[in-house]
């Protein structure tokens, strides 16, 4: 008896924590059906449909409203509702008007502009060329904003009327119109801030875009509104859209199956079952112009220096078991960082990888490795779409073929710091964008004068680079930028790895599809 | 008044004490021991999660890295899908769990201890130092430990390893250095009592030098709940490098910890929760067991509780 | 005994303040005043019996004279040298001839320490003994307190109370010290055994030719062991005398009252036994009353006692008093009760 | 004896400590009566179940220690087997406690006016106006001048005799039948706890309450009591008309603590002592459990437990000596020395 | 009471300095923050210039004293990330993370007091074997673990609380039980054992033997006393609750503080991390000197100077 009564307390104590452990486990397997029961109801709990408010879920916050100063494509993500560029890329890598009613090429440095009249800012100014030139200007001269960089090759920026002006360029600039179609590019209003100065600005931004600024709570949400007198007419059904900031990837998905938020950005695979069984929401992904590769050092000292290891490298990784098996697919293998959509991409180079472990090996003994090689290999963590089990991967393939690469992942103040100062070692993982869409900017990198990062060297490079950034005859240009690709391909400063997919959770009460430069066109956000 | 028993008055010069009879030490603690369920129980597996950790290499069915992109996300062989060879299923890139499961006992009960051991070993020295001397001495630890206190610990944490990036080493270091604080206040309070009792008095009377009496006397006798409370501490530092890795700042691979494992696995909670479940699972025993010892340790220990029988 | 002698200890004027008021902010200084302006002497062979109610400042002159408390004022001379005057190190070594022997069994030995290390530490630390020598003066010091010394490797909580202040005992002789000091050795101890260890430090002072300052609030104890007494009440001594003086003819009225407050173990005549009961309490020794300190509680008390302090002076031969009025007549306890 | 029916009855009241390490017989078998506006004593020292016996009556021994077995009657009323209701009617009522500790005995968070009326108001139908005027009726029966400030205090802000006497007013407020004392004097100054005795005596003789003191110390026994029981490990060895006793104790424990104890009335170079020490429960030895400290003890002592029986008409003792009549312990010592 | 708040704040003096110290040599040894706040292809005159105008090539010493001389006047510098004022962007998110704590401290005393008091007074019962359970438990749990499975369980598959973010009360409910349940499982066991020791105390004993009912015993005199010590070890728990807000925000996406510090850190905003790691100290401190004063208000044996 008395035993009994002693094993009976003894469960007491042990039922609520094997309770705990039972939830634990059975947490994912009720999960598909009753999360698809609650959905099938028709009617998430949050969102209510009827109020035309967008809500997206996103990873990190944006920065700043200085528009100027950020190189953030989730910052300009947001922006883009709220300002407008002189010209916008149209869809086979064209340009169409935005601000600019028309513009054209007066001569090589010559660029004439004309606005549309009667473009309103969101505190009822009217845009004018005096406008124009004042944003421009300002990135133009302040040396200390980030985007300075992108935009020192215009020389001045002349008004010509109220509605006309022309911006001259310091020797001929043939990426003039992408330059202006970007980050820095949205057109600010300059009595608003002379009046108010930039602190005001900043904490209640104006623009010319389809929604204007309403709030802005950091680390949680902004809130924009829709701007009525918007001057292509009202093109959005959405009166307010909110960005959330969730950092957390499963809570941002567990907002969507509930219907806290329309769209979740950057949803990775291992939750696409997840999203997809769920009644009511869907994986979106699409193309985006960011290029996952492994940037090489050619200092004399490391073993990364021989082409033939390089080479072996690209030879030992399968790209394509990269995408296939950690990103379900949704990436493409690349052997350029140019990718289709920008400005001279090389189509052979799409969609193409070198895989022969054998022959890496060759390559190896060739370079005089044959008893293996040990290289510093860096990593972000947590920065890009499973970035974790892709250095893993890459790092397990390369010890099949005999090179150990040392993985340490640095945390991302570290990495970027390493990035910017040059200070890497043999190898390191990253993701590059090219926000102008052109090949000037993607293979600047390579050029001798670029970074010294890999310390790749190539007169040929130079020579075709140099003439391809001030040619203005296109095709030419095109032609130059794909032999220059060929060139890197061969000698391998970087290996590419793949185009990564963006990926985003989506509701099925929005039409929404992921734009390559992986901004947010609220106007494109269709309701079902 | 009454009779004097003169034969008696003669004091014994050597005596026959019942000195209660003399146990075995160590079978005394496993009686101690023994009568503690809880104690029992977090004895056992604290003792398994060692063996685990020291015996991982031949424990381990496969290497914890060796990866196998053919066989991602396998579930546990007692679900569909699963396979014996692989018991508790494998994670995102093909590696075996249960192997995984194994070695990230290592890191995790390396970081715990020792992590520990620093934090125990400034702790120790600063407390005894500020409660045996006082005055200034004691006045400067405590306003550092006041400081210290006054910032939470992973907050502390969290800007180190930002700062100095995140390896076992520099881990190790940063909990132990942040953590001292407790043991120093738990020591300085403990030898400001202990300053009281007279056999500190004594030793001093008989002319015993300040770091005898500090290494001889003090040590052993603040150890005990010094013992408690790292006991109870390996466990909060086994949860708190978990939270670390939550934070992207906890051990990084190819290093195995199970705060790592957990972390990096809540992304699969809802689709493969094998993942994160089982060195979830991991964690909470072990931490379980650790408390249970830390109890039964302080009951058997603390001088306090022994009076309360 | 031999007052004709040195005197081996003499104490002159000591002061011991302890300020309550502590932090660093605080600008009024408070202070208890523990012991405020004592002169004793002990002489070589001789125990001397500090008695008095809690907080009159009898343990608090015991560690003054170890240096256990730095003293505030007044000199502490042994053998003619100013104890606080000596270094710290100066001090340790002195500490040879000085010994303490603690009030509570319990706390005075340290419970992670085997009773033979308990023992050997003075020696040890004196580097008075090693090896096989100190092995041998272990056991012996085991012996002459009565314990056997096959319980050398037992820890202290495996003993009561009796036994563990037998090693305090043993610990205060290794060093052969001239003087010990005895504070309150046993009050915590049950009556059948405060016997045993009276007799055998009895028995040891005879032995080792001790001299003892014997500190006990117990006055049948102080009674039965010292030589001279001397009564302290809120800091000061109020009266010093020879034992048999000391009780049969008390002559400060805080004595008188503390003789007659002891409850005798004699059922017959406690119905006819004219006691003197002090009323109301201790006055707290962080503010003394002024002039008479005892005027408070003094049945005879009057405006002399409250505005001016009685000095210390010798009556009668040896017989020293602080009272504008001492008692000539004397009602001791043996008075009566023959 | 009294023919009345005795106010508190005690019969073969057994009572133990389950522990981890075993059951300890705290209390094993003790019988004892109280007659009404009697005071008994219940003496022994640390560790013989006096404290316990004093718990059991009162029926506050906490867990793990229960009473196994014997009748607590009060009034005729068998307290253990009253419910716990009817047991909190009697506490504070019908019988009271006071301790030892009086500042630790008093909750340091309430004022001690509050402390007195709570049992007021529990046990009496007043208004809490009545309260307070009961409660400083009784601060002031208890000796404290300025009941009206008092009533309000801390328990900190009182000396250590004050909070006695507030333990007693708490304990007398409601005019107890029995008041039990544990150590009521033990942790006061000699001065002090003389004025609680007088207290004591002064209070039992205008409230009639009969009064159980637990205590070691024989001079309080002598200055208080009319009957005494001797407890030693957790037995009556002896028990007797204070008088009796202390002119003729049978038993050689009694015999012992009286000896051993020294006196301010006497004069004597060595003291008697006990010889060994109280043996712990784990290790009680087989017979009388006295048997190893004493002098007289016999092959018999050491197999057999002696009864507890009249050896006169107000003296009983529980030893071997006394089985065939009356022995005088003078003349038994020849026998046992031979 | 006065002077001792004015010594209690006077204190602080001391330990803000020394947090001070601590922090701005971590800052210190991050390194120029220059390269961060500068567009990749800064030149080097500009990396220098705007390294002098910050005085960052002076030594450590004339820095910190710089620093000291600024955080004095509330000025921690600018966010770079954010060009803003660190101390402003700070204070806004302050009341969140403060109002999470508080709900979180709420949830832990509902939950603690009773669970420990009864489990201490039924010793071994079925509730004392429970509350021991629960609050290892609750203790072996990592936070963030625990803050996902409770999204998962009550608002993904029950759908009664909204997942994340803040706004309606109920938005409150999962992180603070999430944050409160290591605090609840700490106020539980040393409640419980506070009351095992105080229902030995011999003052219980005499309420005991007044014959008051175990109901007003536990209630009125042993659980006030239990408390002193308890709300002292509490407030020293304000530390660990903050700290566990910083990950509890990030989970639930609670717009406080910890989002804000996790996001400088990574970013190496040194400005808002200690603009952070001060406000946090001070919030700190300030909790202990208020559980200081309730401490005194219980306790009558405390003088206030």
């Amino acid at each position: 008896m008395k035993n009994v009564k002693r094993n009976l307390k003894w469960m007491k104590v042990t039922a609520p924590f094997l309770g705990a452990f039972v939830l634990a486990a059975c947490g994912g397997d009720q999960e598909d059906t009753e999360a698809t029961e609650g959905a099938g109801d028709g009617e998430a709990p949050e969102v209510e449909e009827d109020d035309g408010t967008l809500v997206i879920g996103t990873g990190t916050d944006m920065v700043t409203f200085d528009i100027h100063d950020h190189n953030a494509t989730n910052t300009e993500a947001i922006h883009v509702n709220m300002f407008n560029y002189l010209v916008k890329r149209d869809d086979d890598e064209g340009f169409e008007g935005d601000l600019a009613k028309s513009f054209e090429n007066v001569d090589d440095e010559t660029w004439h502009f004309t606005l549309h009249e009667g473009v309103e800012f969101h505190n009822g100014d009217e845009l004018t060329a005096e406008d124009v030139k004042f944003t421009l200007e300002r990135v133009i001269e302040d040396e200390t904003l980030v985007e300075h960089s992108n935009y020192n090759q215009i020389k001045e920026v002349n008004v010509l009327g109220d509605y006309e002006f022309e911006l001259v360029t310091d020797g001929p600039d043939p990426a003039l119109l992408n330059r202006v179609s970007r980050i820095g590019s949205g057109i600010l209003p300059a009595d608003y801030i002379e009046e108010e100065g930039w602190d005001h600005f900043l904490s209640n931004p104006v623009g010319t875009g389809p929604f204007e600024f309403s709030e802005w709570n950091r680390d949680d949400s902004v809130v924009l509104e829709r701007f009525d007198n918007y001057f292509e007419g009202e093109v959005t059904e959405w009166e307010e859209v909110v960005f959330r900031v969730i950092p957390e990837t499963s809570t941002r998905v567990n907002e969507l199956l509930t219907g806290g938020v329309h769209i979740a950005e950057n949803v990775p695979p291992a939750e696409w079952d997840r999203v997809n069984d769920n009644d009511g929401t869907s994986i979106v992904t699409g193309a985006s112009n960011r290029v996952m590769l492994l940037m090489l050092n050619q200092d004399d000292e490391y073993a990364t220096s021989d082409k033939r290891v390089r080479q072996a490298i690209d030879y030992a990784i399968d790209n394509a078991a990269l995408t296939d098996q950690l990103l379900g697919g949704h990436g493409t293998p690349v052997q350029t960082r140019i990718t289709p959509g920008n400005t001279g991409a090389h189509p052979d180079l799409f969609e193409s990888y070198n895989h022969d472990p054998e022959k890496a090996k060759e390559l190896l003994e060739e370079a005089g490795y044959g008893d293996g090689v040990e290289i510093t290999f860096n990593s972000p963590q947590g920065r890009y779409m499973m970035d974790t089990e892709v250095a893993e991967l890459v790092r397990g393939m390369l010890s099949q073929v005999g090179i150990t690469a040392n993985l340490e992942f640095l945390e991302w103040s570290n990495f970027a710091e390493m990035h910017t100062n040059g200070t890497n070692e043999e190898m390191y993982f990253l993701g590059l964008g090219n926000s102008m869409f052109d090949a000037g900017l993607g293979l600047d990198d390579f050029s001798s004068g670029g970074s010294d990062r890999t310390g790749y060297e190539n007169e040929e490079l130079d020579e075709l680079l140099s003439q391809a950034a001030v040619n203005m005859d296109e095709d030419e240009r095109e032609e130059q930028y794909q032999k220059a690709q060929e060139i890197v391909a061969e000698d391998l400063p970087s290996v590419f790895l793949y185009q990564a997919d963006a990926m985003a959770g989506v509701s099925d009460s929005v039409n929404f599809e992921i734009a390559l430069d992986e901004t947010l066109y609220v106007r494109n956000i269709e309701r079902n | 008044m009454s009779v004097n028993i003169s034969a008696q008055t003669e004091a014994p010069r050597e005596e026959e004490f019942e000195v209660s009879k003399r146990p075995n030490q160590l079978r005394r603690w496993a009686k101690l021991l023994l009568r503690s369920k809880t104690g029992t129980i977090g004895m056992l597996i604290v003792l398994s999660v060692c063996f685990t950790a020291v015996f991982a290499p031949f424990l381990a069915p496969y290497e914890p890295d060796a990866m196998n992109a053919a066989n991602i996300n396998v579930p546990p062989m007692w679900l569909d899908g699963g396979s014996s060879a692989h018991v508790l299923g494998t994670d995102s890139l093909g590696r075996d769990m249960l192997s995984r499961l194994i070695y990230g006992s290592q890191v995790s009960l390396i970081i715990g201890v020792f992590s520990v051991i620093v934090a125990g070993i400034i702790g120790l020295a600063m407390g005894i130092l500020a409660g045996y001397y006082g005055k200034w001495i004691d006045n400067l630890v405590m306003r550092v430990v006041d400081s210290f206190l006054a910032v939470p610990n992973i907050l502390l944490i969290l800007v180190i390893l930002g700062i100095f990036g995140s390896n076992m080493l520099t881990l190790i270091l940063v909990l132990g250095v942040t953590n001292w604080v407790i043991y120093a206040r738990l020591v300085r309070s403990e030898v400001l009592s202990l300053k009281e009792r007279d056999f500190i008095r004594a030793a001093k009377s008989i002319g015993t030098k300040d770091s005898t009496i500090m290494l001889k006397h003090i040590l052993p006798n603040v150890f005990s709940s010094f013992i408690v409370i790292s006991t109870l501490s390996v466990a909060t530092t086994i949860i708190l490098e978990a939270s670390l890795s939550f934070l992207g700042l906890g051990i990084q691979p190819p290093s195995i910890s199970w705060g790592y494992m957990l972390s990096s696995g809540r992304d699969y909670l809802a689709t493969s929760w094998w993942l994160a479940t089982f060195p979830g699972l991991a964690i909470t025993f072990t931490v379980l067991g650790i408390i249970f010892l830390g109890d039964w340790l302080r009951d058997v220990l603390d001088p306090r509780s022994q009076g309360r029988k | 005994m031999s007052r004709n002698r040195q005197p081996l200890l003499e104490i002159k004027g000591l002061k011991k303040h302890f300020d309550i008021s502590s932090g660093w902010f605080s600008r009024e200084q408070k202070s208890v005043k523990a012991v405020d302006g004592i002169d004793l002497k002990v002489y070589p062979g001789e125990t001397l019996g500090i008695v008095g109610e809690s907080g009159c400042g009898k343990s608090t002159t015991g560690n003054t004279i170890l240096r256990l408390l730095e003293a505030t004022e007044g000199q502490i001379l042994f053998e003619g040298e100013d104890l606080a005057k000596l270094s710290n190190k100066q001090m340790r070594e002195k500490r040879k001839d000085i010994q303490m022997i603690f009030q509570d069994p319990f706390s005075s030995l340290n419970p992670r320490m085997k009773v033979f290390d308990l023992i050997a530490e003075p020696l040890r630390s004196h580097k008075a003994a090693s090896g096989r020598e100190l092995k041998k003066q272990v056991y012996e010091l085991m012996e002459t307190v009565g314990i056997s010394k096959s319980f050398a490797e037992r820890f202290p909580h495996e003993f009561s109370g009796g036994q563990r202040q037998r090693i305090g005992i043993a610990r205060a002789l290794a060093l052969k010290p001239k003087l010990i000091v005895c504070d309150e050795p046993v009050s915590a101890l049950d009556v059948s055994i405060q016997s045993q260890i009276l007799n055998l430090l009895d028995r040891l002072q005879k032995e080792f030719n001790l001299t003892y300052i014997f500190i006990a609030h117990g006055l049948p104890a102080i009674k039965h062991i010292s030589d001279r007494v001397a009564v302290m009440y809120l800091g000061k001594v109020v009266e010093l005398a020879d034992r048999d003086q000391l009780f049969e003819k008390p002559m400060h009225p805080y004595t008188e009252g503390l003789l007659s407050s002891v409850p005798i173990p004699d059922p017959e005549n406690r119905n006819n036994r004219e006691r003197i009961i002090l009323k109301g309490d201790l006055p707290s020794p962080a503010n003394p009353p002024s002039g008479c300190r005892f005027h408070t509680r003094c049945p005879y008390a009057d405006e002399k006692c409250r505005t001016e302090e009685p000095a210390f002076s010798e009556e009668r031969d040896g017989h020293h008093v602080m009272c504008h009025y001492p008692l000539k007549a004397g009602r001791g306890v043996l008075v009566g009760n023959s | 004896m009294k023919q009345e029916q005795p106010l508190l009855d005690v019969r073969h009241l057994k009572t133990y400590f389950h522990t981890e390490n075993g059951t300890v017989p705290s209390v094993e078998g003790v019988s004892f009566q109280i007659n009404k506006g009697e005071v008994v004593a219940i003496v022994g020292e640390s560790g013989c179940g006096k404290s316990v016996t004093s718990y059991s009556i009162m029926g506050l021994v906490k867990s793990p220690g229960k009473i196994e077995a014997g009748e607590v009657l009060l009034d005729g009323t068998d307290l253990t087997t009253l419910s716990k209701r009817q047991m909190r009617k009697l506490r504070g009522n019908d019988m009271s406690m006071i301790f030892q500790e009086p500042l630790t005995s008093l909750n340091p968070l309430f004022t001690v006016g509050f402390q007195i009326s709570e049992v007021i108001v529990l046990h009496q139908d007043v208004t809490k106006k009545e309260a307070r005027q009961k409660t400083i009726e009784m601060i002031e029966k208890v000796g404290i001048p300025n009941a009206e400030k008092i009533y309000s205090n801390f328990p900190h802000q009182l000396s250590g005799g004050m909070r006695q006497r507030i333990m007693i007013a708490i304990a007398l407020a409601c005019n107890p039948k029995l008041l039990i004392a544990d150590e009521p004097t033990t942790a006061l100054d000699v001065s002090i706890q003389a004025q609680i005795l007088d207290l004591m005596k002064k209070l039992r003789k205008e409230l009639e309450t009969s009064i159980l003191i637990i205590t070691h110390d024989l001079g309080v026994v002598a200055e208080m009591v009319d009957r005494v029981v001797v407890m030693y490990a957790g037995k009556v060895v002896e028990e007797g008309t204070v008088y009796e006793l202390f002119r003729d104790p049978k038993h050689p424990y009694t015999k012992g603590l009286l000896e051993s104890t020294p006196k301010i009335h006497e004069r004597k170079d060595e003291l008697y002592s006990i010889k060994g020490t109280v043996p712990t429960p784990a290790n009680m030895p087989k017979g009388c459990s006295f048997s190893p400290r004493c002098a007289f003890a016999g092959d018999k002592c050491r197999e057999q437990q002696p009864e507890l029986v009249q050896v006169n008409s107000g003296q009983k003792v529980s030893c071997w000596l006394h089985e065939e009549g009356e022995v005088s312990l003078h003349e038994q010592k020849q026998t046992a020395a031979t | 009471m006065k002077r001792y708040l004015i010594r209690r704040i006077l204190q602080v003096i001391p330990v803000l300095l020394i947090i001070s110290f601590i922090v701005f040599s971590l800052v210190f040894l991050a390194g120029n923050p220059v390269a961060l706040m500068l567009p990749e292809d800064a030149s080097q005159e500009q990396v220098e210039a705007l390294t002098e105008s910050l005085g960052l090539n002076e030594p450590f010493y004339v820095q910190y004293g710089m620093f000291l001389g600024n955080a004095v006047q509330g000025d921690f510098g600018q966010s770079y990330r954010y060009n803003q004022d660190a101390m402003s962007i700070v204070l806004e998110r302050l009341p969140q993370t403060l109002e999470l704590a508080a709900v979180s401290m709420l949830f832990a005393t509902i939950i603690a007091v009773p669970l420990g008091i009864w489990s201490a007074s039924k010793q071994n019962s079925f509730v004392d074997v429970f509350a021991t359970g629960a609050s290892v438990l609750g203790k072996a749990m990592p936070n963030f673990w625990l803050g996902i499975m409770l999204i998962l369980l009550f608002s993904v598959n029950l759908s009664l609380f909204p997942v994340s973010g803040r706004g309606s009360f109920m938005h409150i409910v999962l992180p603070a039980i999430t944050l409160g349940t290591a605090i609840a499982a700490e106020m539980t066991r040393l409640i419980r054992s506070n009351m095992l020791e105080v229902m030995q105390q011999d003052y219980v004993r005499t309420a005991q033997s007044k014959g008051q009912k175990d109901s007003v015993v536990t209630y009125r005199h042993a659980f006030k006393n239990c408390l002193i010590p308890v709300v002292t070890i509490m407030a020293l728990q304000t530390s660990s609750l903050i700290g566990g807000a910083l990950v509890t925000e990030v989970v639930f996406a609670w717009p406080g503080m910890g989002q804000l510090l996790v996001q400088a850190v990574n970013a190496r905003d040194m400005a808002i991390v200690q603009a952070c790691v001060f406000v946090i100290a001070i919030a700190v401190i300030a909790m202990n000197l208020v559980a200081d004063i309730v401490y005194r208000l219980i306790d009558p044996r405390i003088k206030y100077d």
